[in-house]
């Protein structure tokens, strides 16, 4: 480390070799090793890193359009994937603002003086949130939909100290781990609410709660795609007992379900994805959680209020940071700093542009496409609906054969087909999962039918 | 920059930003009238144009890497490279859905493997999961990691962290949240770790050591072998936090300085965009006995190609919904394609010389608490301006937005009065470095003459000094708001 | 907005923006070291985050659709819509070579085959050439149809074209590259053409007549039928300036008021973004009579797919480099595609009801030189100001700044006096409009009582009132300026 | 027309039905017919306009989509298509600024106080302008390179009012094609100068050059690729017949090439797209105009030029007016209003990101590509240089067949070969012009060479 590496390397660092000179004049050195020389010798690093050669501008867009080319997805081919992350229409709109830089090379708030354009938005966000789960509050963002619920359940238990939560087993099955994940330390225990009919069974649930639970948990519509009956009487049962009721929703359907705040829920969750965020593989996006006004202290993650400035201008500024770890330390709600301002911000944008009509539309596009592809698959021999439960835009069939073979087949069609539901609910054999969305066409489901067709016919 | 209206006031009945398709089969859903909505959610109904609007001018209330100097210490503000952005963006990446089966992700995947390779060359360890989604989330993954170690090997007792008063106060709240107790111990007067207090605080129940390093001081810990060596001779587990790896890449390694277990901020070091406040990435690196409770799913490779493994019995288990956050491993992984070893370490070495240069410059006219050459960043004081003439940290980082740059960190770390933490990250350029240091210097030269300016700013912004006593006493935290009573009024202007 | 230094300031010697690959193949070319240079040029050599920074910095000082109401007469600064964008951008069309092989660009061809057809019906046509690359260009090229086609029948004494009073300066400077002698009438009492006037000024050496309809007053001219007939019998042929378009769409066609050839401003009725001066696209319409004569290349149709032809001998040849400002016509015919002949008439009529809205509140305040009703757009004059308080169109327009408002296009048509052309597109929602209205209504008051706050506006922009004739009189057009002495120095800061 | 189309039906049109019952009202109308009362019956359209019916966003997005299927282009293929267009890389910055839509929507700056922005972009471009060509003072853009050199014509005629230009046969033909119409109507005489090795004939311009001569154009490097040699000798030879010199350049090869004001060019033009600028298939781009300051009262196109304002600060203006339509009508120097601004702007953005040193890279990494192609090229049997004249990075091959046959060969493996010379230059058959670039990569110059070798071992 004898010398600079510094200079005209990289467009990415402004040193020239004069400015070098002048600082190291200035600081009265003669090499970088001096100041690093605080840098103990046996934990130095005495070569250069062994990483690949550097790559221009040129060279990596070839290089990565060429792994890319590896890659199957949707716009080269139909996906009927769901499981809270869904296949929607984002209006370029939002990609547009979210790609103005003033937003996305800011960070946190801290300096509300240069920051009225963050801060406000984060107040609209907390305010549209607000709306669609028709609770009092919400925070600024969680990671995703799995965290947010991990928060949520840790966040019941710092309410009411009590040990036991109870999740629905027709809740997301990795959501379901994550909140294992979460809790495993700090002692809560995780039970696991049996189904009925691809719904939360609420006998058994009617049994398990007790003056021990500290929350329940309900997914709506549910991992199967079907829509929880009987919420309020669920609210009921859960507050009767004195713990509290979460809901981890879709927030595509709150446009036009019942809201968690309208059933009884005291904490909702979510993935945030399908509110004007990319697939990208699983993130970044964004998770949400709201919950009454009465649990504020509790709730982890930024928040945002409204206030005046010295001149008495309305403003925006952090506020209530007295939950979070920078003031609270081990004492904090939660751990969280870094959030994922921007995947909620690109769904204020979102939501902005579709307005409660546009969500609706939304809805129902979803929910017609869904509603034909299942009339036409269940006319298939052997194809059945796995559940009777109503459903939104997503559902189960029950398959005679395994759905393996059968994705594998569409796959050569451009079709990345269902989620096979074994893996994750050995009870349910050859079932598969389907989702539609507004950007699902018929000629696609119609080729879809077809080729399913095709394999049955062709099966054993 | 005027201000600008809530989104509501552009919102009219019957007015749509939105374009979607007809349906093509208009079936009524089944779902039974009590599961639905009664009234509409109360969401702006606005023409494209006017949220177009909306949006541009809030941006435009924004300072951002993109328009000015923000050395906003500990947060590691680089330049955001322009072609990150458009490869995250790229089709092949923005639209693959998590659920698809291995076969069609082979391209991510190759790239998630590459990614956890290269971090591993860089910070000298065996393994890395690109799971954790923010350093946060890196940190409580870690430490799962070290109790789940502990579990394994029956040593129930391990259940305290020791974490020094500088750390950042997502270490003990993550240590925390794993279940941990937190012990806290002073630096010593170099602001380092003092060997003596350390070694005292450790005990059989020690589980780990959590550590910064450079610390937050912005001061490498020398003795860090002789720490590694306190904590293993009891059995306990180096952390290390990974916010600061901006002064040392290609220098220095974690795994060569004895840690077990580290994190590393994606969206810092590695220039990924944060976001007004996110996304990030904090991946975890671990040494080899750590591997078997990393995180699932794996990333595995064979003849048949790339593989998620979820077939770990000793794993903590599922950190997020899915593998990660793609869209800025990828930044992240085409920044070090672009730089290279020798681009990374130059990255380094420009950020240190920066920072001296600029504390060089200070030293004078503010307190340094802890002399010597800084590595990327430095912790100035305002306790002379505080006691001569009652200008405060706070007054002083207002009153740079009058000079046009984003104020430093302000009374972090906490056991600095006064604290201001600056870092001037290698993208910025000796004129800019130099242009904040004479905007310091004058403010320290207004300190003294001319103090009330100081107080009294910023003078230049639109918004100035917000009341925050207020918005905790009053919450009004969503329009319309539950707290109020003027929920029927829309916005102002 | 402070100012913003040149690009050149931060230029340093050995900083670069730029990331190429390296050679594969270092040979030198052969080119004789005489024909090479012998300094390289001054450009700025900067890294990339100074560059992103010194253009960021130079879009926040510039007003724009996307920032606020931009009511510049004759100009139809309408929304710019954003898909839009993203489709003008796509690969298939952004990578595409203008020479490729015609099999290798079918797609394009077919959006340019179908953007004419729908153009020939939207404006009453038989025949289209995308070719222009500007209104300007377009008035061009019909001037050289018409002379052509007058060449063609052997009429060489067809030299002459009139133009009203009152139309744009385009209008006769492309008649005069066209080798046409302009001959200007006055405009009459209703700001019409004067059909009286017109047949006094028509001969058997008319060519053309070059009309805006509605007028650049924004008046329709109801006699448009017998204007044609008096042209058509003399044998001339009318020309339709498209520029205002926008008052019409699925109303009336110029086709059907007896226009011979029309061009037409994408960049306003169709809402392509302006870029600051540009790009637009200016295509041309004609009757079947004068399709002969349309430029070259032109695009056929048969079984085989779409060609380019250049086989027209009778056509006035070649416009452009390549086929047109593609990159113009498809955002063009994307929102044809959405808008749909509903929505292109509801665009018209809100554009129109916008202007007559605005009309009406303002008619008292301001003399309206042409009372009535109006089309998308309409003229007030400041001379009663002017006279009372010496405040003119000039300081009213800078006095708009101060409330947030681009002015209007002022002193044009040249035909009023203290011209204010003020045209609130339909994209502008009504609220927009009566803030528009509140603030000329309060000017015109201050004009009144406190006519300096006006003379001496704007008063909240960062620039005030440039000093033009200094510009004219010492240009200095470039840094370093061949013409001043100080072309060392290096902006300002 | 009795009732209004607007309302709800576009997210492009804010007016709601309540909105337009208001201003109804304050009109005192009740139909939209009223404020359309002027237009005659006759000239009324009865009748909705026959268009396709409208799309969505999505469904716009597919067809497009499906469309652009269609094309082949750069990315998917390999090109060898230059003649003024070149595949280059443009750096993802350039689009990132170029897209901030503070600069693609405001229009013209007529009014400097709100346009400072686009007003000191200009004129920043007009100084690297200057600096590239050698010459004083650049416009502010023209529309492309074939009217560029089309307005210089025109206004060399309006510097000297002399009949006749000579243009040299090497200029690219479209440009040669745009002059002609260009100066069709006014009266000027289009002369050729043939070419001789594939560069201008010297002794040809000599024998034609005279004092009717209002200028003589030489393209560099020719239409060939060919770089003209003696062009000081040229300008000599012009300028003593009072003639003026105008060269007609690629900007790119400024980076290196001697330039225009160097060599005695009186007027330099050109095809901005290399710059920065997409191919889009042609355009937008831009064209520039440089020349000498003692023709600036000639110079079509807006000007920007530096100022102060009345508080003495420095900014920027709109300049010398005079010459344009706006003010002159039929005695302005063009008819010019809008150019093309958003793609000089590019070409600025572009330059500053290069700089001196990234133009010479790129000359070098593109001149390098051609050399190696050539050299393997032409080892192939019966495949020669067709020119003898030194070349950059673009060059003529003489083949042993038609290239047509060659190039749809070449196309089934993803290949868009050189351009067919015979067209536009009967004289020379089975000539094949091949264009590298800096994206050229040794891989696919290699594909390219094995192609043409199997191509001419199964010729007849
Ligand atoms: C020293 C240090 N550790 C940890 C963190 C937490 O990282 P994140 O915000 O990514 O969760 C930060 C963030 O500011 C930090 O500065
Ligand atoms: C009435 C009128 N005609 C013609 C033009 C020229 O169009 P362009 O600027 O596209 O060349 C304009 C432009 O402002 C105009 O307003």
């Amino acid at each position: 480390m004898k010398n600079w590496s510094v200079g005209s390397i990289s467009r990415y660092l402004p040193h020239t070799a004069e400015d070098i000179e002048e600082m190291q004049k200035e600081l009265g050195i003669s090499s970088p090793e001096e100041l690093f020389q605080d840098i103990p010798g046996e934990v130095r690093l005495h070569r250069p890193l062994s990483l690949p050669p550097p790559l221009s501008e040129p060279e990596i867009l070839q290089d990565v359009g060429n792994l890319l080319e590896r890659n199957v997805f949707w716009q080269k081919a139909s996906v009927f994937l769901g499981g809270g992350h869904y296949v929607r229409h984002i209006p370029h709109a939002v990609d547009f603002l979210a790609s103005r830089s003033e937003f996305y090379t800011a960070y946190t708030p801290y300096q509300p003086e240069v920051s009225q354009g963050t801060l406000q938005a984060i107040y609209e966000y907390q305010s549209v949130m607000a709306q669609l789960t028709g609770l009092d509050v919400s925070n600024a963002s969680s990671y995703d939909g799995a965290t947010a619920l991990a928060d949520a359940v840790r966040m019941a238990h710092q309410v009411n100290s009590r040990p036991k939560a109870l999740l629905s087993r027709a809740i997301h099955p990795h959501y379901r781990q994550v909140v294992r994940t979460y809790t495993s330390a700090e002692g809560q225990e995780i039970q696991e609410i049996p189904l009925q009919d691809g719904l939360t069974s609420l006998s058994a649930l009617q049994a398990m709660l007790d003056s021990q639970t500290s929350c329940v948990v309900i997914q709506n519509p549910n991992f199967f795609g079907c829509v929880e009956a009987n919420l309020k009487q669920v609210a009921e049962m859960v507050h009767r007992q004195g713990a509290l009721f979460i809901l981890s929703v879709d927030p595509i359907s709150l446009g036009i379900l019942a809201p968690p705040g309208e059933v009884g829920a005291d904490i909702a969750t979510g993935e945030g994805q399908p509110l004007g965020n990319p697939l990208s593989f699983g993130g970044p996006s964004f998770g949400f959680l709201a919950t009454r006004k009465e649990y504020i202290w509790k709730l982890p993650g930024r928040l945002v209020g409204r206030t005046v400035d010295r001149n008495g201008k309305p403003c925006y500024v952090l506020t209530l940071q007295a939950r979070e770890q920078h003031i609270k330390r081990e004492k904090a709600t939660s751990n969280i700093c870094t959030n994922n301002a921007l995947g909620a911000l690109r769904s204020l944008i979102y939501l902005s542009l579709m307005g409660a009509e546009g969500l609706k539309e939304v809805n129902l596009l979803s929910s017609s496409a869904a509603r034909y592809a299942c009339d036409n698959l269940t006319q298939l021999p052997g194809v059945h609906l796995l559940f009777p439960s109503p459903f939104l835009f997503e559902f189960a069939l029950q398959l005679p054969l395994p759905p393996e073979g059968l994705n594998s087949e569409l796959l050569n069609h451009r079709i990345i087909g269902g989620y096979p539901l074994q893996k994750d609910y050995p009870e349910f054999k050859n079932a598969w999962l389907l989702a539609f969305t507004e950007l699902t066409t018929k000629e696609q489901i119609d080729t879809l039918c077809q080729r399913v067709k095709e394999w049955l016919s062709r099966a054993p | 920059m005027p201000l600008e209206p809530l989104i509501f006031s552009y919102s009219r009945k019957g007015r749509k930003g939105y374009s979607l398709p007809r349906p093509f089969h208009p079936a009524p859903h089944s779902i039974p009238s009590e599961s639905l909505r009664t009234t509409p959610p109360f969401l702006p109904e606005v023409n494209e144009q006017d949220v177009i609007r909306h949006f541009v001018h809030l941006s435009q209330m924004n300072f951002a890497v993109d328009t000015g100097f923000y050395p906003l210490g500990s947060c590691t503000m680089k330049y955001n490279p322009k072609l990150n952005e458009i490869i995250a963006n790229l089709p092949g990446i923005r639209n693959l859905h998590p659920l698809q089966p291995v076969e069609t992700v082979q391209g991510i995947l190759q790239i998630y493997s590459e990614l956890e390779k290269m971090l591993c060359e860089i910070f000298g360890m065996d393994a890395f999961t690109l799971q954790p989604a923010a350093g946060a989330q890196g940190e409580f993954t870690a430490m799962l990691l070290i109790r789940a170690y502990f579990q394994k090997k029956g040593m129930k007792q391990k259940n305290q962290v020791i974490i020094p008063d500088s750390a950042h106060g997502t270490n003990p709240a993550s240590a925390r949240m794993a279940g941990f107790e937190v012990h806290q111990i002073p630096s010593d007067a170099r602001g380092l770790v003092s060997l003596h207090t350390l070694q005292k605080a450790v005990t059989e129940r020690t589980a780990a050591f959590m550590l910064t390093n450079p610390n937050t001081l912005g001061l490498f810990e020398q003795d860090i072998l002789k720490i590694a060596e306190i904590l293993h001779n009891v059995g306990a587990q180096l952390f290390y936090d990974g916010a600061n790896a901006n002064a040392i890449l290609g220098i220095s390694r974690p795994g060569d300085m004895g840690f077990d277990v580290i994190h590393t901020n994606l969206h810092k070091t590695f220039s990924t965009p944060h976001g007004g406040g996110g996304p990030g990435a904090g991946p975890v690196g671990v040494k080899s006995h750590l591997i078997p409770f990393l995180p699932v799913p794996r990333i595995l490779h064979d003849d048949n190609g790339y593989h998620l493994s979820e077939d770990f019995p000793d794993s903590i288990g599922r950190m997020k919904s899915f593998f990660g956050n793609t869209g800025v491993l990828v930044r992240a992984y085409v920044y070090i394609r672009e730089l290279g070893a020798e681009g990374l370490k130059a990255a380094s070495q420009a950020a240190v010389l920066n920072a001296n240069y600029l504390l060089h410059r200070l030293k004078e006219a503010y307190q340094v608490p802890y002399p010597g050459f800084c590595k990327h960043e430095f912790v100035l004081s305002a306790e002379k301006q505080k006691r001569e003439s009652g200008v405060r940290g706070l007054d002083i980082a207002k009153r740079l937005m009058d000079f046009g740059f984003h104020p430093p960190t302000v009374y972090f770390p906490l056991i600095v009065k006064e604290a201001l933490m600056i870092e001037p990250p290698e993208t910025e350029s000796l004129e800019q470095v130099k242009k904040f240091a004479d905007a310091l210097l004058q403010i320290a030269v207004e300190a003294k003459e001319t103090p009330d300016v100081v107080k009294n700013a910023p003078h230049t912004t639109e918004i100035q000094r917000p009341d925050e006593a207020l918005a905790a006493r009053k919450p009004d935290l969503a329009f319309p708001s539950p707290y109020s009573q003027k929920s029927g009024e829309i916005g102002w202007n």
